[in-house]
């Protein structure tokens, strides 16, 4: 079950995304790897030097937006979640620039617009260096080899299975079958001589199979008729045989 | 492909034996003495003896495990003196592991059931018999009666072990075709 | 089902601790010391004993080898400082690593399982659906459940491969989340 795996690499002291701003014709974008808008904040507020707690809004949001433009510009496609923080800086950004005297409160009792903010990086930043400590701890563990096989293991290659796989994989067989179905719909009426060829090709697969199950994939009376005399065409003339051990057991069609 | 190690400073014979056994024990087949000398770039006869050393090692200390000469190579593993163990272990090894066969049609029989063995053959496109009979090894699924039908084939439903063996409360926890789009349609 | 091994003299340490080594050897995943003790038929505290015997044993010859705590279990694993070595016979690189987005998303559900999609959104501030898709496909984290809430989310956790790729004992071990609350300087 190879699924596509995220091509990007992940590496902490990777350069990260700025600005080269040395004439306003002439600006260069480095792209560095931004998990979020609330990771692209946090870089923008070090990038200023600011004090997360005071955070400069009006910069910051600039800022912000001048990076979005020009991710845009570029066709980065740009997930929802970064024009709602710009717009969410938009936001406290005009009402910074309120009196807060408008709210009819006294201004060191009144909340600041940022607060939400500064608290939801704060909570995304130890989440971010948790995120860091996790990845030295994998690298200690890429350091640490564990046994080649041996003869006890099973050297068939084997899943080990959670919920997700059975839907990815039952999903897959749906997929597969659909196409199967359509291409059946297409032709209305089967021949005998495509009903051979459908019978023979399941024997030689399977190499023997049920004759019940054989009858039971037919949809039609007609289908139904039409492969009783394949199976005989078939014992007839190939390399085919019908073997029944018990009476009323169970027909078997197997290859010769 | 550049897999130079940087210049180090010669190696103590303590360091060798530590790394023949190290490679020896992740090697997938016997490893022999010369490949061990060229990925340690070290001349044969050092090699040589630290495996002497490592198999003196391993026999002194009565370990339960031997370091072996075997097709030409060296290779690590249990001693025969507790294969009675050893196998005994190997039986109680929880084995909760499925082919992809298996997979697919516990997949189907998940979501399809009860299902019958002709209803598995027509979703999945192949015979599924023998993958039918390591689930209920498992006892990852259990015969449910028969359907009254044609033939009258036996019908198959996932067991109380399913639930246990992959964390489900009951049934209508199984990720829906909905939870798995959600996974994929969205991005990042 | 039978598999008493016929009575025999009680075992001696020695004995024991070597059962134990070539258990933990033939044992594919970190081994219990509770199976250990059922496989031997000897009590949790002799095996443990046994272990620990085991992993002073390996420390102190100087051993390529190690025998570690990992995922509730004991794994035996080469030495870190050979790995250059290792990496160089078995000619392979370090491992196709995670995205940003996906070991941030991780670490949320590490430290916050069970976690839905909209609580790891919450924190990431960014959908993470694609990184969950990745990591369940990587079995770092599996689905544990639906939280019985409006749309019935489906939970997610860390898994026991989770424990084994960042070589945890167990949960436990991760450091506080308190502790990265060092930003009172506020330089970030």
């Amino acid at each position: 079950m190879e699924q596509p795996t995220e091509q990007l690499t992940f590496d902490f002291d990777k350069v990260q995304p700025h600005f080269n701003t040395e004439s306003p014709d002439d600006i260069k974008l480095t792209l560095g790897e931004f998990s979020g808008p609330l990771d692209l904040l946090l870089f923008l507020i070090k990038q200023e030097q600011a004090n997360i707690f005071d955070i400069p809004i009006a910069k910051i949001a600039d800022e912000y937006l001048k990076y979005i433009r020009l991710m845009k510009s570029l066709d980065i496609s740009l997930a929802a979640d970064f024009i709602v923080m710009a717009a969410t800086l938009i936001e406290i950004k005009s009402k910074m620039l309120l009196p807060r005297e408008i709210f009819g409160e006294a201004e060191a009792d009144a909340e600041d617009p940022r607060q939400e903010l500064i608290d939801r990086l704060l909570e995304h930043q130890k989440f971010k260096n948790a995120a860091e400590v996790l990845y030295e701890f994998s690298i200690v563990e890429q350091a640490v080899f564990t046994r080649g096989q041996i003869e006890s293991d099973e050297n068939n290659v084997e899943t080990n299975a959670s919920v997700f796989d059975l839907l990815a994989v039952f999903q897959k067989i749906l997929a597969r079958h659909v196409k199967e179905v359509q291409m059946e719909i297409a032709r209305e009426e089967i021949s005998l001589a495509e009903m051979l060829k459908r019978i023979r090709e399941r024997i030689y697969n399977a190499g023997e199979i049920d004759l019940v199950e054989i009858f039971q994939t037919m949809r039609t009376k007609q289908e139904i008729v039409l492969a009783f005399i394949a199976v005989l065409e078939l014992v007839r003339t190939e390399s085919v045989k019908l073997t029944q051990s018990a009476t009323f057991g169970e027909i078997i069609l197997r290859k010769i | 492909m550049d897999l130079a190690i940087e210049e180090k400073q010669p190696r103590s014979i303590g360091e060798i034996v530590s790394i023949v056994e190290a490679l020896i024990f992740v090697a997938d087949e016997p490893i022999t003495s010369k490949l061990l000398a060229e990925v340690l770039d070290e001349n044969r006869e050092t090699v040589e003896s630290a495996i002497e050393n490592l198999v003196r090692e391993y026999d002194g200390r009565e370990s339960g495990l031997q370091i072996r000469e075997i097709a030409g190579g060296w290779q690590l593993g249990t001693r025969t003196e507790f294969h009675d163990e050893v196998r005994k272990f190997l039986k109680t090894r929880p084995n909760a592991r499925l082919s992809l066969a298996a997979l697919e049609t516990l997949a189907v029989i998940a979501y399809k059931q009860p299902a019958t063995i002709p209803e598995i053959l027509e979703i999945r496109g192949v015979q599924s018999a023998s993958a039918i009979k390591t689930l209920l090894d498992k006892r990852l699924i259990a015969a449910k009666g028969r359907k009254e039908t044609v033939g009258r084939p036996m019908q198959y439903g996932t067991s109380k072990d399913f639930l246990i063996q992959f964390g489900l409360k009951d049934l209508s926890e199984l990720p829906s075709i909905e939870d798995f789009e959600d996974l994929t349609s969205g991005s990042v």
